[in-house]
């Protein structure tokens, strides 16, 4: 092919906006677009997951969760979504589907999802305050703790959420088709509170 | 005594000390020619026209409750006769033909309104099965009218026309249809089969039925046994609960469907509007409260009461279509147990047990069909046949395949 | 109404997908009266009013099929399992 | 100038703070601290509305949320909201204000007649007349009795205020923090719960406000103050103001509206009017006091005739007195507490009219007291001149004053415990109903149990708090008993005063009076609800908060019952009404569901296509160029250009899912009609999917990229349903194939380009050989697309030599442009799901409009492809008698006789010279188009025993759009029968 190597687009393409949002003062949370995160789905096989679970021991040096729970290591991150089922995800992992057939396919289904997501990170001190404008299930520290996985509905979007840590930082994914959709929802439940919009 | 301005106006001289009770309390003989289980709209409207109709009037309606303490007064009032298929238009339509004389036929103001219907669509997709609907409906020679954006917008300006999320493309107008006063039409019913003598009695709930080789005897009842020749089911939620008294399984699951009403406004719309990208209807009271519906809630229920998302959904598509009601208040919600039949409409047949008849199947358009309903089941056990609008809506559809379903949603009644 | 999934935790019913009586069970189009038996496996139901046991898809989570078993009166629920035992036979 | 009722000291108002604010037009002044109704009071305002039906003048019944009179259309413009209670409106400065439901205005309003002509207008007098001649009702009388019905007017323009939703989760709910919230709320919050504590008021305290009660020798109110500032400090409690629970479902849910900034003129940038909240509590706490009730006897309505209660509540907390000569009526020891309260504020108690015979030991308190005695009438029409009183002799006394405080006795606010189901149960200690059956996981305090005094509400607070914290799992730590009295608070019911001459209200909001409730069980509407349905007895905006029980007793009376035969109360959601707004928070408008966009749609944008709403997606609906006029136009272009050279349209919105496993092929064999595992690695297979009752549910393609690889795709509509339907047979119906199943829709962009030259086209830009003797028709095939791995399908829904392009959605819009650039050559042409649509109508493919839910495969002509030899979803059903049948309407095409005219889909067919009536209706038409390639419209449709009248002419009938075409039946493959163009 003659053209130059394809010009990848984000989903939040020409809607976010880096800068200062919302009410002016300091921002009650900081929104970021993560593009350089591969995700594929991970189905263990009918009477495999065992031999899965430790095949990801093996290659990853991770204890596959039992519940919506993820586990990381060196960039490297298995997050439950089902019974059997997880989402494997790689911070600049090159192509994580393929590696993850190479190394557990023999044991489960795999498949790569890392562009059909819209993948934020969001961080401050007012970011439950917004989130909860939205998501259903209880972030309080004492019901959603680092490492829980949840997949819910918000504002009538499929979302993931993962809590990274204790900052509290909050990964949220949602379908690439529906980024502008749900980019309305969170800004405007964010702009009570101002928020900062940064691209990774 | 006989309803008209020249009894008000005497009463009105004397205090209304003139005024009898509507309907009697009556108590229950021990046999009756026919019993009616069921005192909402259906079973008194059946119990009138066994009466009126087919001069049998040794009747009477059971009602586990007070009447009308069903569906019958827990609806959003709608009238219409805008169906698809054949199996249900010439129904609807008799209905409709009924309630155009209904008020002077029962002596009582059921303030039937024919205000028009208007089915809005949003896509060129929606407009062809709209028309399709229109002109079977043409083809039956009942009124319906294809309209594009602009009739709608002169109909109902107040309307989200620029900023919808599914922007209105027409609509599918019957002019002919409308709404009705509920309680008016149970009460209404009541009186005049009172009058021609058929007992109704409250207070008086199905505990047994008497089935001896394949035949129904009798009734059990919380006041004691009746024996009865022929036997009427009209108890819409509860179907399923006094068929197994009888031993019959049906195609039948009760879900519940919730209505609501706004405070009382000043005239704001003038007929009944209905969403079509989601599932929602309006219209207005004349003591001006918005009566507004949408979608069951989903699940089998025989619980009176409605569940959150569904008070949600059906508020947000109220503002999608008419984004001037953001701060019109919401006042009262109520929940029916809606007869959910497998593919959508409504059975009127025998059953497999003799002199056991079944009026079910309503989902949530029960309402409507109030006179046909009870015009097509006093037919159908006073000659043991069925009435001609109601001979598609049969039990035995189901095995041959000749299912009646509007909407194309398959064996799933909740998708209904 | 709260859903217990047994994977996401108790959730509102808005997640999930509703599909009625779990008890009936596809017949073998293989038997002698197979017609009948799926007429009835397609249409007939009990619709009882108290305990029901029913199927719950949790699509709007971990995209599970569940058995619930619900008070239809009161809406009580007994307990939630995944229909397939959690895909692990 | 000052208001002449405001008192001179004290109250809870900010006296530093003065407000300005406008009723009908004329300008008034309040305090920060006042509601609406208190200023009005404190300005001398008695006249604020008319009744419903009879338009009686009325004013300030309450001082709460149940009021039935004082409803104004508060602000003005797209912000009017109709039926606004002046009792909870805060007052702020600049607020405007209009009495609503009166002609010409407030003082005179013309229908003020109906007062006269009520002998007419009974109970249900609209039920026996207006029946004839039958078409006056639409024609006249309906249209004259909505202009007289209805309250405010809505606003004529969208609400220019935001609202949102949001969600709150907690171990223990306090509902009310009067004293008995505020203690439960404390006990449960040192035990360490998650508590919230929820209250309508913008202030907390509940009845202290209006009291002059003490606790532990400090007022009321600064206890209250104190026990808020504890409770702020404790991290885990959150409160609420301005915060109304609602309503109560299942499984610990409550509703809740938080009036975020209802207190100020219009809300700040970036802040809603209203939210809306779902609450999630493990256990809550009912601590919403209670109503108090009115007395029903003549003129009860008059303006300056006030529950004695919420007369308290203007004179303690608002320092605002309805009147300067006080009487008080009542049947209960509360009532006197007004007496003394309204003396200890200067204004003078001329009567205390007690109905009970015993001398209360309040009588000590030394007012003018007339025991034994009854009110039975007030004089004066817009404020109240002076009361008959009728004593034990029966003799009637005159007394003159301008306000009269009633106590009919206290309603426990049982409302939210019967939500579930629950039945309220009469408790005669009281004479009022207390919570019966509760719902699971809610306990009752204060005054909304029964408790009506200080100590005890102090008590079961304390208790309910501490039962609720210890069902979370918190240990109770042992709070001592704030100090307070046990005020007296006998009281013997009175409903009713028999003597009375003039209309006695029960439902004053709906002019029910007791005459009334007497004709309607006179009438035989003797059951509660039929009370209700007959009379509209609370059925108006409060929900009979002050009048359900009364109209109770009296039916009670008139049927010579006791209360509990009789019946009870129950209420339901919401419990104070809520608005749209609120409950459709952010999405209104175009977020009313979210819209899902293609990878192609900012390129689409930039070539100014038009879009449409296609299920959740908005598409590309076609690409107008310069000079195009019509839609039709720019289709023409684009299928002609495609037909005869290349075009490229967006398919990124099919449902794609990938099946990967050993069982992968046994399991789409199950699912599918036709049979998929005889599919060769590298092929694509044509897809039917039936319901189990035997109805076409859907197609699409299956491609078998590996041995245990599949690829499925779904329409565009049906994708999310499919993907549960499989997952529905995969987890339902055989658990034990080893398949794994997910949706892929999102991963990848697809794109379908289609004519002679795409391959032409595609061979530019990629490294793959795809000619056709390597990569003929139903190809499926990985390719490398400029270094990114891509799937390339040889599927053609044109009926064109066509490819489907597959790439990870991240360069869906490079790769369109590439595809664009490479094929400038061959003049490529974008084109939309109209050109789509029209060559897959050429082609004779089905699609939605034909797979309606309604229609089988043999109907659609698809019935070779039901497999003989495997079991698979709806085999068995399909072959019902009816859907068997020879003369159900089968699948054909139509085209014009006469070429020119134009087709309609939803189109009926009739046989031509038959009448149009339904018995001639053999079908319809489902599909049209207006094809480039043949110049004239085609269509698809179904036509009773189609197939076997091919050549023969039928009506297509389209009454709703003036259409009668007669049309020739033809086969559904108008274009390239052989196919030979896609094998190409």
């Amino acid at each position: 092919m003659p053209d130059a190597v394809l010009q990848a687009r984000s989903p939040l393409h020409g809607l976010a906006r880096s800068g200062h949002h919302g009410r002016a003062g300091p921002a009650g949370l900081t929104i970021v677009e993560r593009t350089d995160i591969a995700f594929a789905s991970v189905i263990a096989r009918r009477g495999q997951r065992d031999a899965l679970a430790s095949a990801v021991r093996a290659s990853f040096g991770l204890a596959l969760p039992d519940g919506p729970r993820r586990v990381g290591k060196d960039g490297v991150a298995f997050a439950g979504i089902g019974p059997g089922q997880w989402i494997a995800s790689g911070e600049n992992a090159g192509d994580l589907a393929a590696s993850l057939r190479e190394r557990i396919g023999a044991f489960a289904a795999v498949a790569d999802q890392s562009d059909s997501r819209l993948v934020l990170h969001l961080s401050g001190a007012r970011v439950r305050d917004a989130l909860v404008k939205g998501v259903p299930i209880d972030l309080h520290p004492r019901a959603f703790k680092t490492g829980d996985v949840a997949s819910t509905l918000v504002a009538h979007v499929g979302v993931q959420i993962d809590m990274l840590d204790d900052a509290p930082v909050f990964q949220l994914t949602a379908p690439r088709s529906m980024a502008g959709s749900f980019w309305s929802w969170l800004t405007a439940s964010a702009a009570e509170f101002g928020y900062d919009v940064a691209t990774k | 005594m006989k309803y008209s301005a020249f009894a008000l106006f005497r009463e009105a001289l004397r205090g209304h000390s003139g005024w009898t009770p509507a309907w009697r309390k009556a108590v229950p003989k021990p046999h009756y020619d026919v019993v009616i289980i069921g005192g909402g709209g259906h079973g008194l409207a059946t119990a009138y026209y066994l009466a009126t109709e087919h001069g049998i009037t040794n009747v009477a309606v059971l009602e586990k409750s007070y009447i009308g303490s069903g569906n019958a007064g827990r609806n959003t009032t709608i009238i219409r006769s805008n169906y698809l298929l054949p199996g249900n238009e010439a129904f609807y339509e008799w209905s409709m033909k009924l309630w155009e004389g209904l008020e002077q036929s029962f002596n009582y103001n059921a303030m039937v309104s024919q205000r028009g219907v208007l089915n809005l669509y949003h896509s060129d997709a929606q407009r062809d099965a709209f028309a399709r609907r229109g002109n079977g409906m043409r083809l039956h020679g009942v009124d319906a009218e294809l309209l594009d954006r602009e009739q709608v917008r002169r109909m109902a300006p107040f309307l989200d026309y620029d900023n919808a999320r599914f922007p209105i493309h027409g609509g599918l107008l019957q002019r002919r249809g409308g709404t009705a006063r509920h309680d008016a039409v149970v009460w209404g019913y009541a009186r005049g089969a009172d009058s021609r003598g058929v007992d109704i009695i409250e207070n008086c709930e199905v505990t047994g039925l008497d089935v001896v080789n394949g035949r129904v005897m009798g009734i059990e009842t919380t006041r004691g046994t009746i024996q009865a020749d022929k036997v009427g089911m009209a108890v819409a939620g509860n179907t399923s609960r006094v068929a197994a008294l009888a031993g019959l399984r049906l195609p039948i699951e009760s879900h519940v469907l919730q209505a609501f009403v706004s405070e009382g406004i000043k005239p704001a719309i003038d007929c009944v509007v209905t969403f079509g990208a989601g599932h929602f209807y309006i219209s207005q009271s004349d003591k001006g409260g918005l009566v507004f519906g949408g979608d069951i809630d989903g699940y089998n229920s025989y619980a009176w009461r409605g569940n959150l998302p569904v008070v949600e959904d059906v508020l947000e598509e109220g503002m999608a279509i008419w984004p001037g009601l953001g701060r019109i208040r919401m006042l009262r919600s109520w929940g029916g147990l809606m007869d959910m039949s497998m593919d959508g409409s409504p059975i009127i047949d025998r059953t497999p047990v003799t002199g056991l008849y079944l009026n079910a199947g309503w989902c949530y358009g029960g309402f409507k069909a109030t006179p046909a309903s009870g015009w097509c089941f006093a037919h159908l056990i006073a000659r043991d046949e069925p009435h001609t609008v109601a001979a598609a809506l049969r039990l035995g559809r189901f095995a041959s395949g000749a299912v009646i379903d509007e909407k194309g949603a398959g064996a799933q009644p909740n998708l209904h | 109404m709260r859903i217990p999934c047994p994977y996401c935790g108790p959730r509102g019913n808005e997640e999930f997908s509703y599909l009625g009586d779990a008890s009936v069970r596809r017949p073998d189009p293989a038997i002698a009266d197979a017609t009948q038996a799926f007429h009835d496996y397609v249409y007939l139901r009990d619709n009882p009013s108290g305990g029901h046991s029913e199927l719950w898809y949790h699509g709007g989570g971990c995209r599970r099929w569940l058995v619930v078993t619900r008070n239809t009166r009161t809406h009580e629920i007994g307990a939630a399992t995944f229909a397939d035992a959690g895909g692990e036979p | 100038m000052s208001a002449p009722f405001r008192l001179a000291s004290g109250g809870l108002i900010d006296r530093g703070k003065p407000l300005s604010f406008s009723f009908d037009g004329k300008t008034y002044n309040g305090f920060a601290g006042d509601t609406l109704a208190s200023a009005l009071i404190a300005n001398g305002v008695k006249l604020v509305s008319r009744s419903f039906k009879y338009h009686r003048p009325r004013g300030i019944l309450t001082a709460g949320s149940e009021e039935p009179n004082a409803l104004v259309e508060l602000r003005s413009g797209a912000r009017r909201e109709p039926n606004t209670r002046a009792t909870v409106t805060e007052l702020y400065d600049g607020l405007v204000a209009a009495s609503q439901n009166r002609w010409p205005s407030l003082a005179l309003d013309v229908s003020g007649i109906n007062d006269l002509l009520s002998p007419f207008l009974a109970a249900g007098f609209y039920y026996k007349t207006f029946m004839w001649p039958a078409k006056f009702w639409e024609a006249l009388y309906e249209p004259l009795i909505r202009r007289a019905a209805g309250l405010g007017r809505v606003a004529g323009a969208e609400d220019p205020d935001t609202y949102e939703k949001a969600f709150a989760h907690c171990d223990v709910l306090v509902i009310g923090a009067g004293p008995a919230g505020l203690m439960a709320a404390l006990a449960a919050g040192r035990a360490g719960a998650r508590v919230i504590l929820a209250d309508e008021d913008f202030r907390l305290g509940g009845r202290l406000l209006a009291e002059r009660h003490e606790i532990d020798g400090r007022p009321g109110a600064a206890w209250a103050a104190g026990i808020e500032a504890e409770l702020s400090a404790m991290p885990e409690v959150r409160i609420m103001h301005r915060t109304t629970v609602l309503g109560v479902y299942d499984h610990g849910q409550y509703s809740a509206v938080e009036r975020v900034n209802d207190h100020v003129a219009t809300p700040p940038i970036h802040e809603p009017r209203q939210r809306s909240w779902k609450i999630v509590a493990k256990r809550a706490v009912l601590a919403a006091g209670a109503l108090e009730r009115p007395i029903a006897f003549g003129n009860n309505d008059r303006p300056g005739v006030m529950l004695a209660g919420a007369a308290r509540a203007y004179i303690n907390r608002y320092a605002a007195t309805p009147g300067k000569r006080l009487a008080v009526f009542t049947n209960n020891d509360d009532g006197w507490r007004t007496a003394a309260d309204a003396r200890t504020a200067g204004i003078e108690v001329v009567a205390v009219v007690d109905s009970r015979a015993a001398k209360s030991e309040l009588s000590k308190l030394g007012f003018s007291t007339m025991s034994n005695s009854r009110v039975s009438h007030v004089d004066g029409k817009q404020g109240v001149r002076a009361i008959d009183v009728v004593g034990a002799n029966g003799r009637a006394t005159r007394i003159e004053c301008d306000a009269l405080a009633v106590s009919g006795g206290w309603n426990p606010a049982v409302h939210l415990t019967c939500h579930l189901g629950g039945k309220p149960v009469w408790n005669d200690e009281i004479a009022a109903f207390v919570p019966g059956t509760r719902p699971p996981a809610m306990y009752a305090a204060g005054a909304t149990n029964g408790a009506f005094t200080l100590s005890r509400c102090l008590t079961g607070g304390i208790a309910a708090g501490a039962m609720a914290a210890g069902d979370c799992g918190f240990d109770f730590t042992p709070i001592t008993q704030p100090r307070a009295d046990d005020e007296p608070a006998a009281v013997t019911p009175l409903w009713h005063v028999k003597e009375s001459r003039a209309k006695a209200f029960v439902d004053f909001q709906n002019d029910v009076t007791a005459k009334d409730i007497a004709l309607a069980h006179q009438e035989g509407f003797g059951s509660v609800e039929h009370l209700k349905r007959y009379t509209t007895l609370g059925m108006a905006t409060d929900q009979g908060k002050t009048a359900n029980v009364t109209g109770l007793a009296i039916l009670a009376e008139a049927s010579g019952r006791a209360i509990p035969q009789v019946g009870t109360t129950t209420y339901r959601p919401p419990y104070v009404p809520v608005s749209f707004g609120a409950m459709a928070g952010h999405h209104r408008g175009r977020d009313f569901r979210p819209i899902r966009l293609p990878p192609s749609h900012a390129w689409a944008t930039e070539q100014g296509a038009v879009f449409m709403e296609t299920g959740a997606w908005l598409r590309a609906q076609y690409y107008p160029r310069a000079g195009e006029t019509d839609w039709l136009q720019s289709v023409n272009r684009e299928v002609a250009a495609t037909r005869a050279s290349v075009g490229v349209c967006d398919v990124s919105t099919f449902g794609k899912v990938a099946f990967e496993g050993p069982d992968a092929a046994a399991f789409l064999d199950r699912v599918c009609a036709n049979t998929l595992s005889t599919l060769p690695v590298g092929k694509a297979r044509y897809a039917l999917m039936l319901r189990e009752d035997g109805f076409v549910q859907d197609d699409g393609t299956v491609a078998r990229l590996g041995p245990e690889y599949f690829v499925m795709t779904s329409t565009t509509a049906n994708a999310p349903r499919m993907m549960q339907h499989l997952e529905f047979c995969h987890q339902v119906l055989w658990p034990a194939l080893d398949v794994g199943m997910v949706s892929v829709s999102e991963q990848w962009a697809q794109f379908a380009v289609a004519g002679p030259r795409s391959r032409d086209v595609l061979c530019k830009l990629i490294d793959a050989d795809i000619a056709n003797a390597a990569f003929p028709y139903l190809g499926a095939r990985e390719v490398s697309f400029g270094g990114v791995s891509a799937r390339l399908f040889r599927l053609s829904f044109s009926g064109e030599l066509a490819y489907e392009l597959a790439v990870p959605a991240r360069y869906g819009d490079a790769v369109i442009r590439a595809i664009m650039a490479a094929g400038a050559e061959f003049a490529i042409t974008p084109y939309g799901i109209e050109a789509l649509g029209v060559m897959r109508t050429e082609k004779g493919h089905v699609a939605g409009q034909e797979m309606n839910g309604q229609l089988t495969a043999r109907d659609l002509g698809l019935g070779r492809m039901m497999s003989t030899r495997k079991d698979y979803i709806g085999r068995v059903m399909a072959q019902r008698p009816a859907l068997l049948d020879p003369e159900r309407p089968a699948f054909v095409g139509l085209r014009p006789v006469e070429r020119s005219a134009r087709l309609r889909a939803g189109a009926h067919f009739i046989p031509v010279g038959a009448a149009a009536t339904i018995e001639n209706d053999e079908g319809y038409m489902t599909s049209v188009a207006f094809s480039p390639t043949f110049g004239h419209w085609i269509g698809l449709g179904v036509l009773k025993r189609g197939p076997e009248r091919i050549g023969q002419r039928v009506r297509a009938y389209d009454p709703v759009r003036n259409g009668d075409v007669e049309v020739e039946v033809c086969s559904p493959h108008f274009f390239d029968p052989e196919g030979a163009r896609l094998h190409a």
